[in-house]
């Protein structure tokens, strides 16, 4: 199963539709640039919303990348797509939830005798412990995940593991809402992080608010993404991870317990997965037991975007279907409703254009 | 019996601990007991909880089994009594002790005046009290752990009792399965008539049934059939020419909306002919098929897939937007959509449309193996297994793909137009990113490529959550957990595809166990 | 001394009966030759000694020990590498990653680099292509690098499966001139072959199989020399 | 209460059975059966000793909406607790899930009008979901009265059986249109609502009456609901400089709007929310962003009812009354009000069994006149328009929902 | 004898590599040609570009008088080329005759419809089919397996049937890529009779990719190196076993020479 995935069968273009396919392509770019063009030149959108616009559309991208990235690490391993990682990270935000629960519970006497929260008091240790919990319970419900509902099905055909998945999708979801009740949950944010504040950045006689959450989520999203990068590339535990994705059974043959490496996967997109929960906690400040379906789902278009199995193109396809996502429809000059047939529209377009996504395997030819 | 073997019961009986105090947060274990009790006959009454009695043999079912896992895994051939009762004793006393301690947690919480509820919404105050047998926190405790361990130790001598019966099980089974083969079981299977009779008797179960079993099963037996119709389609795109479609709600969509506009009074008031209306429906989607397939088919596995789900997503959003909203009147839906008429006469009662449902049903299947088996079926079967490898074969790989995606939405495009008549009504709500993963779903639970699997996943996916009902607000939640267990224990599907025979007296065919490739 | 001891292991596909209780063994310093034709079991036998596929029944001991319940990862960290027929490169990795991953057991960086040097001194071409994928590599160099990374994993006794299939006749030369030279440095080598006349010519000792079954065994030259061998493997004493 | 028609002890007269309607309606030629079954267009349900008398509700159990469901069908469970015994008969609720969809909707309606001991619908919740399910109501005979379902046209169909507490969308988006005009004065707005049935139809009224009265509607947005970031559509709209911001949809979007109505430039403007966004939740959940906001509200805030039922509801439930979905309210009342009707036709035979005689109580709830409730009095019209008042506007102020002036 | 397959200055590049360089081939009507050379010659890149897999950056492939580059595959093989392939390719879980029954694809013209309505022109068509392909079947010895599933045959029936099913398209030109790599010596005898019964019986064109020099140089009528994508050589068996060029390349001492080699080291 292993050869016949990483030579990602791409058929041979045809001269003729090539030529028409890249006609086409041009067509479509100076229609979109046309239209961008008149919008912008109609609406009175100044610089100000345009920021606002890529800003918010980096945050949410980010988060889309970080969760798409546990989606590829374990389709570049498994070839399966794990439909059930939106509620991993579901579980993932409510353990962020818990945390500054419990935190904003315990009262704190400051030296001037005021009374706070120990959230607000020690925001850290609040934030770190948040993150910490919040990956730990995804990274163990992603290692049950695996052990419970996958690794029977290894060697089944491709189809099997993914309604397996879809079936565990379903019961995280209904064990979620059964747990933790269907209203939606406020996350408490310590207030250096509060959603309202934050940089004001002055342009073209407005202001623009940069949140500091935001920010911290951007950053937070960024270092994850390096670090995952230089794990998979520079560490052993990369290699073997590579090693299994490409060929199980002589990755067996080199020592690599391949079962363990499989966990392992498993412990880090489910920590991934958990990390995105709580910022996405963070920066909307709420969550319930429906949180994880839409990233979920549009994490995984992003996956495909930036080229399945591929962990840069993970990162480039969420930040790219984010910023498509918020700057869209405001640059065609459609109804936001209509967000997401943008989104899909040009992931379509791109996928037409290059069958196996942005960063997929360069388009070499099937050998045969 | 050694470190190790205690070791493995321990993690069995932390496994079942896990276990139970999942379903005591979710308040599952009261939901079970008053099933327990509905089964002995004994309703439950209104905001009461259930005996005792019935809690106590859900846990000791629940223990049973935890005994028979822990005995199981001694892995000893032949099982020693002594082993198999230690290792059951060792485990449902660790799950006990789990249990205890949670008792003791969430006991002295509750009794300290906690409202547990506002962080776990399931566990009323009622459901605590009930798990602690209305005792205090430490002796409801005790007597969990009293009730695991025990009832462990007798799922243990459970697996005992059947490790000696196994044999003379097997041998009746043996002599049973001989019998069957030699004697006049055999006969009648290999006689043809016996094929045509069975037959018989399903039509005339499908021409009775409807009329007689009530309107709430005509309405999920219809439902039932409307998903076998998408499933006999989206099976011909998936099952047999082996690409991943996930958004195929799109067709059964564009079926029930073409067929909504033209049939209904608002907006378009065109009142057409329902016969005419599904014929259009029907054309209207497998066009829209062909439309989408032109330009992605080039794309493979699960660039397709994404594609596809973008498809059906795209549809649904635009169908509910303030874009489309002069056509398809957004969100609010489409009403007094037509029923079936012939020679002027209506045809809408719940039967009738059941009668039309299995019809419909009749006709695709027909249709469905036709295609199935012939060139074409090989040709979308050399397509799914090796598409490089099929056309430099010979095989017009984007016709036949096209020509797949084209008859699945024909046949989605059909289900929707009866499932919009059936309801007189619909709108986007209708046409979620669900419906196109439960179809998928079926085909897959079903067998991938098999008729038969799709009507038996179709069963097992729209009405196995009917039949769960009963479950209530468990529903969702026992049927995800019943997905990956039917994969798990059968991952080939309910009932496997089998390819036909060409060579006529040949040797019986070697056949190598399970699908995997 | 006795080093791997097969005994009569049996090994199924399903329902396909494989391996009929082969027996076999190998002693310290040897090469030994399995020869048979295509589905004799050749290459089920070194996955069974590398626990990658499961036995029915039988036993494996490797000095001494059974090692029919240890896992595949164990089985290399007792020095028993395989090098798989179909050679298996993993193809997005370049040349250096596949190496590194030949000596996954081992940590000492000092070593790998050493052994590393050592394979490039006995595989110049390699050299030449160290940071080329092994994906885009030809099908003689992806072989000798199978064998340079067996070989990183510094193994005591190595299965080598038909590693001249689909090779260049002068690549064939060279691979079985590089199996006597790590014979000579003191490995022992299992070797699975189509090749007959090569395997037996460079082997110590060598077993027929034939469906799943051992039908022969002997003295390499004592199998040259016999009358079926000749017929059935090495193509009518050509 | 109590039954209006005395029951004859022993009548025998055999009791029709109507041929086009289910076996649920069908009642056994029992002697204890009360004449008025054997006239009532539909018959009697039949209610043994030792059932309950049941009330069927279709509702998202689970899926995307499941807080709508959950938490109307425990405000009416409430309800049923608070509504008692009648003869020694109990009430129950069966609440069914229809994740919200059409499909799910006539599932369960098909379920329950199997169930002869259902007499009557406290639902369904969403609009499709009902429309799908009022004609198998209708052929069944049971009266619906839901909490929810605001969609205007449903009560132009012609049923007899349904009714709803819930205020349409054209009542309330015309008031809400005037108010912003007449009394804010305001003349350029923004309307947004979540791509629901409810809230754009909403919004289509509140853009069309506004643009009637002469303001300008500056921008028209719908945004997908279960999101959480909708700064971008506001940084467009607040390009656009509107004075307020009306929106149609439930209180989840609304405070997330009325919050980021502060970090996209649009602080001067002001949040106009519905009855959808009312709620203590939005005060909780928006904290200071939400000063000033607007919504509207047929529950008013300071009830003795309405403090009751939250406390209840928070020691049955754990979940205090900010956090509910809208609508749990109007859950218990659409129960409490069929309870009422039923106990005020039902009949107790002479052989043990309660008789309701489905006909009289579709008729009954119909002609509901001044039955008292937490969100006010209801009194059903002749088309099932139960709550024809127009709604109360509120203002947020100091952190309270407020009534805004008149 | 007439030309049946020409290429000209065929060149494919890979990135920086020219996995075939302006390579002149011409086979007629009847023969085997065999075409040897190194491991990444370009050998399996020039069938490849011949079968429609490659579309070559430079040069033409002429087939019956037509120029075939830049066709589609499936053109290609209607037009009479099939092919086999190094590592097997068959569809694993159809039986063995159904693989067979899809090599006969160019040849079959029902459509959706008659298929739909069965019309006797299709029930026709399908017998015929049936009835060939298990001659087929019986022509390359699996009479008797065709019920199985291609799967679980064993590797030598494989690649039969693998030829079996490029034989259903009545080809013109057959291309087998390394027919009898992992065979022993008395099954590549059995392959090496088999093809050449094929030209033999059937009239094709064979062009045979091989490592085994006793296969080569037994049948080939005409044979062609590759090394580095380049023809370095081409001629009888006989010119060119003794190409110096071509020794020093690829063939090397020889096999039996070098086993005697060992034999005399290990004697030492
Ligand atoms: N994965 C598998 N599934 C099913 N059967 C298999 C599998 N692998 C091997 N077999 C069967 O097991 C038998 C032995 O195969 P094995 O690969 O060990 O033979 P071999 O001697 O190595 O042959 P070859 O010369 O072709 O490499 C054959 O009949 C083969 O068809
Ligand atoms: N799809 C591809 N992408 C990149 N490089 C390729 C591709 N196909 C072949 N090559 C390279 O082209 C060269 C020629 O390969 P080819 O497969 O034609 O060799 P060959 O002569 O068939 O060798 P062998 O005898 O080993 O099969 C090799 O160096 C190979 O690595
Ligand atoms: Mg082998
Ligand atoms: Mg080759």
């Amino acid at each position: 199963m292993a050869e016949e995935h990483h030579k990602r069968p791409v058929k041979m273009p045809q001269l003729n539709i090539k030529i028409i396919r890249l006609i086409a392509a041009f067509v479509v770019l100076v229609l979109l640039i046309l239209r961008i063009h008149n919008v912008a030149l109609e609406s009175q959108l100044g610089a100000s919303t345009w920021l606002r616009l890529s800003v918010s559309g980096l945050i949410i991208g980010g988060m889309y990348a970080l969760i798409a990235i546990g989606y590829t690490l374990v389709y570049g391993i498994l070839f399966m797509i794990n439909f059930a990682h939106g509620e991993v990270m579901m579980i993932g935000s409510f353990g962020g939830y818990f945390v500054f629960e419990a935190f904003n519970a315990i009262p704190v006497t400051l030296h001037d005798g005021t009374q706070i929260s120990f959230l607000n008091a020690q925001p850290v240790i609040a934030i770190l412990l948040a993150f910490l919990i919040g990956m730990g319970i995804a990274a163990l419900t992603g290692y049950f995940l695996e052990k419970i509902a996958y690794r029977p099905l290894r060697g089944a055909p491709r189809l099997v593991p993914l309604i397996s998945a879809i079936g565990a999708s379903i019961f995280l979801q209904n064990a979620g809402q059964l747990l933790f009740g269907p209203q939606r949950r406020q996350y408490i944010n310590p207030v250096i992080i509060d959603r309202g504040l934050g940089w004001q950045i002055p342009i073209a006689g407005t202001k623009v608010l940069l949140t500091y959450s935001g920010i911290f989520s951007l950053v937070l999203s960024a270092t994850l993404m390096v670090a995952l990068y230089l794990l998979v590339q520079r560490t052993k535990l990369g290699r073997a991870m590579r090693a299994v994705a490409q060929d199980k059974r002589t990755a067996a043959l080199m020592g690599i317990n391949v079962d363990k490496i499989i966990s392992q996967t498993f412990v880090i997109s489910g920590a991934l997965a958990g990390s995105a929960g709580v910022m996405w906690g963070i920066h909307n400040g709420l969550t319930n037991y429906f949180v994880g379906f839409l990233p979920g789902i549009k994490a995984f278009t992003a996956a495909v975007l930036g080229g399945i199995g591929n962990i840069p193109g993970a990162m480039i396809g969420g930040l790219f279907l984010g910023i498509v996502e918020s700057i869209g429809p405001a640059a065609l000059g459609i109804d936001f409703q209509l967000q997401d047939v943008i989104a899909f529209s040009i992931l379509i377009l791109v996928l037409i254009l290059r069958p196996s996504g942005i960063l997929g395997e360069a388009l070499t030819e099937e050998k045969v | 019996m050694n470190n190790l073997h205690i070791q493995k019961s321990a993690k069995n009986g932390l496994v079942f601990a896990v276990i139970i105090i999942f379903l005591a947060l979710i308040g599952f274990t009261v939901t079970a007991a008053s099933m327990i009790q509905k089964v002995f006959g004994v309703e439950v009454s209104v905001g009461t909880m259930p005996k005792y009695s019935a809690l106590i043999a859900f846990l000791a079912f629940i223990g049973l089994w935890n005994g028979w896992r822990a005995a199981k895994q001694t892995e000893e051939h032949p099982l020693q009594a002594g082993h198999a009762i230690l290792a059951g004793l060792a485990s449902g006393f660790v799950t006990g002790l789990f249990a205890l301690g949670y008792s003791l947690i969430v006991g002295t919480l509750q009794s300290n005046g906690v409202n547990v509820r506002v962080y776990l919404s399931s566990l009323s105050p009622e459901s605590i009290i009930y798990f602690l047998f209305g005792q205090s926190p430490l002796s409801g405790g005790f007597i969990q752990l009293s009730l695991s361990t025990v009832s462990a130790a007798f799922g243990a001598l459970l697996v005992i009792f059947w490790d000696r019966s196994q044999h003379q099980f097997l041998i009746w089974k043996q002599k049973l399965s001989a019998w069957g083969n030699a004697s006049w079981p055999a006969k009648l299977r290999r006689n043809v008539f016996v094929g045509y009779i069975a037959m018989g008797v399903v039509l005339l179960l499908l021409v009775i049934l409807p009329r007689t079993w009530g309107s709430y099963w005509n309405y999920v037996m219809g439902t039932v059939g409307i998903y076998v119709l998408l499933g006999i389609g989206l099976n011909i795109i998936v099952g047999y020419s082996g690409q991943l479609v996930l958004g195929y709600v799109a067709f059964f969509a564009i079926g029930a909306y073409s067929f909504a506009l033209v049939t209904a009074p608002e907006p378009h008031n065109l009142n057409w002919n329902f016969w005419i209306a599904i014929l259009v429906a029907v054309v209207a989607s497998a066009i829209s098929g062909v439309l989408i397939g032109l330009p992605i088919l080039r794309l493979r596995g699960d660039y397709l897939a994404i594609v596809t789900l973008g498809f059906g997503e795209i549809i649904r959003i635009l169908i509910k937007s303030d874009l489309l909203k002069e056509i398809t009147l957004g969100p609010r839906g489409i009403r007094n959509i037509a029923g079936p008429t012939l020679f002027g006469k209506s045809f809408s009662s719940d039967s009738d449309f059941m009668y039309l449902i299995i019809l419909a049903v009749l006709l695709s299947i027909f249709l469905a193996r036709r295609w199935q088996e012939s060139r074409i079926g090989r040709a979308w079967l050399a397509i799914s297994q090796d598409e490089t490898v099929a056309q430099a074969t010979g095989v017009d790989t984007y016709k036949y793909k096209l020509l797949a995606l084209a008859i699945g939405a024909a046949f989605a495009g059909l289900g929707g137009a009866i499932f919009a008549s059936r309801n007189q009504f619909t709108g986007p709500e209708d046409h979620v990113l669900m419906v196109s993963i439960n179809v998928l779903c079926l085909v897959i639970v079903g067998g991938m490529g098999s008729i038969p699997g799709v009507i038996l996943g179709a069963f097992a996916l729209k009405g196995l959550p009917e039949i769960l009902r009963e479950l209530e607000s468990y529903r969702l939640l026992v049927f995800g957990a019943l997905l990956v267990l039917m994969m798990i224990v059968r991952p080939e599907g309910l009932w496997p595809a089998t390819r036909p025979k060409y060579e006529e007296n040949s040797p019986p065919p070697v056949t190598v166990e399970g699908g995997s490739r | 001394m006795m080093m791997l001891d097969v005994q009569g292991i049996n090994v199924y596909y399903g329902a396909i009966h494989a391996l009929k209780g082969i027996s076999f063994h190998l002693n310290e310093g040897e090469i030994v030759a399995l020869i048979g034709a295509n589905g004799a079991g050749k290459s089920t036998s070194l996955s069974a000694i590398s626990r990658v596929i499961s036995t029915r029944s039988g036993a494996i001991f490797y000095k001494g020990e059974s090692i029919i319940n240890t896992p595949p990862q164990d089985i290399v960290t007792r020095r028993i590498i395989q090098v798989p027929e179909g050679r298996r490169i993993f193809p997005r990795m370049s040349v250096v990653e596949n190496l590194e991953m030949g000596a996954y057991i081992h940590n000492d960086r000092g070593k790998i680099e050493k052994n590393m040097e050592a394979m490039f001194a006995r595989f110049p071409r390699l050299r030449e292509r160290r940071k080329q994928l092994g994906g885009t590599l030809s099908g003689g160099e992806q072989q000798m690098l199978a064998i340079a990374r067996g070989l990183m994993a510094e193994p005591e006794l190595l299965l080598l499966d038909e590693p001249s299939m689909g090779l260049a006749p002068i690549i064939v030369e060279q691979i079985f001139d590089i199996i006597q030279d790590i014979n000579q440095h003191g490995t022992s080598i299992l070797l699975v072959e189509q090749n007959a006349q090569m395997a037996l010519s460079i082997a110590n000792r060598g077993y027929v199989l034939e469906t799943g079954r051992v039908v022969l065994e002997g003295s390499a030259d004592d199998l040259l020399d016999n009358p079926h061998v000749q017929e059935a493997y090495l193509g009518g004493g050509g | 209460s109590g039954a209006q028609t005395p029951a004859p002890a022993n009548t025998d007269a055999p009791v029709a059975t109507d041929a086009t309607t289910d076996k649920a309606t069908d009642v056994p030629a029992a002697a204890g059966a009360p004449a008025v079954c054997a006239t009532d267009e539909f018959g009697c349900a039949v209610i043994p000793p030792g059932s309950t008398i049941k009330l069927g509700m279709g509702a998202p159990m689970t899926g995307d909406y499941a807080s709508f469901g959950i938490d109307i069908s425990q405000g009416a469970t409430i309800a049923i607790k608070d509504g008692g015994e009648l003869d020694g008969f109990k009430f129950e609720l069966v609440a069914q899930d229809t994740q919200g969809a059409p499909e799910g909707g006539a599932a369960v309606a098909n379920k329950l009008v199997t169930d002869p001991t259902v007499v009557a619908i406290p639902g369904h919740i969403f609009s499709g979901s009902t429309e799908a399910a009022i004609p198998i109501y209708e052929k069944a005979g049971l009266p619906m009265l839901s909490p929810s379902a605001t969609n205007p046209p449903l009560t132009t169909l012609g049923s007899k059986v349904f009714n709803r507490i819930a205020f349409t969308d054209a009542v309330q988006g015309k008031s809400a249109a005037e108010y912003l005009y007449n009394k804010l004065g305001f003349r350029k707005i923004a309307v947004m609502h979540d791509g629901g049935a409810y809230g754009q139809g909403l919004a289509d009224v509140v853009k069309q009456e506004f643009t009637a009265l002469g303001g300008e509607v500056v921008a028209y947005e719908g945004i997908e609901p279960g999101k959480q970031d909708y700064t971008t559509v506001l940084s467009v709209i607040s390009s656009k400089n509107p004075e307020a911001v009306y929106f149609g949809g439930y209180v989840a979007e609304g405070y997330i709007l009325a919050n980021q109505m502060k970090q996209t430039g649009l602080e001067n403007a002001v949040f106009f929310g519905c009855d959808g966004t009312f709620g203590a939740e939005f005060i909780e959940k928006s904290g200071a962003n939400g000063e000033g906001a607007y919504a509207a509200s047929l529950i008013p805030p300071d009830s003795d009812a309405k403090a009751k039922f939250d406390a209840t509801y928070l020691a049955d439930y754990g979940v205090p009354a900010g956090s509910l979905s809208p609508y749990t309210w109007s859950g218990y009342d659409a129960a409490a009000a069929l309870i009422a009707m039923v106990k005020s036709v039902a009949v107790l035979g002479g052989d043990g069994n309660l008789y309701v005689p489905r006909g009289e109580l579709v008729k009954a709830v119909r002609n509901m006149s001044g039955f008292s409730s937490i969100t006010g009095d209801i009194t059903c019209n002749d088309v099932g328009e139960c709550n024809t008042a127009g709604p109360t506007f509120y203002i947020v102020q100091n952190g309270e929902w407020v009534q805004a002036p008149k | 004898m007439t030309t049946l397959l020409e290429t000209r200055r065929v060149t494919k590049v890979f990135g920086g590599l020219t996995a075939v360089n302006k390579v002149d081939l011409v086979v007629s009507q009847g023969m085997i040609a065999s075409i040897i050379g190194p491991n990444g010659a370009g050998k399996t890149t020039l069938f490849n570009c011949i079968s429609g897999f490659y579309n070559p950056e430079e040069g033409q492939v002429i087939f019956d008088g037509k120029v075939i580059n830049g066709k589609l595959t499936d053109r290609i093989a209607a037009m009479g080329i099939s092919r086999t392939y190094q590592n097997i390719r068959l569809f694993k879980n159809m039986s063995a005759v159904e693989n067979i029954m899809v090599g006969f694809e160019p040849r079959m013209h029902q459509g959706w419809l008659p298929v739909m309505l069965r019309t006797p022109a299709d029930r026709q068509e399908e017998k015929y089919v049936i009835s060939e392909a298990i001659k087929l079947l019986k022509y390359v010895g699996l009479e008797g397996l065709g019920d199985n599933l291609a799967t679980n045959l064993p590797y030598g029936a494989q690649r039969r049937l693998e030829i079996a099913r490029a034989l259903g398209n009545n080809p013109k030109l057959l291309l087998l890529d390394e027919p009898t790599a992992g065979m022993n010596p008395q099954e590549t005898d059995t392959m090496k009779a088999f093809i050449r019964s094929v030209r033999d019986d059937l009239g094709v064109t064979i062009i045979l990719i091989e490592h085994d020099m006793r296969v080569v140089m037994d049948i080939s009528d005409q044979i062609s190196v590759l090394d580095y994508g380049q023809k370095i050589a081409e001629g009888s068996p006989n010119e060119i076993q003794a190409d110096p060029r071509v020794i020093e390349a690829y063939l090397g001492p020889g096999a039996s020479a070098l086993s005697d080699k060992y034999r005399r080291e290990r004697q030492r």
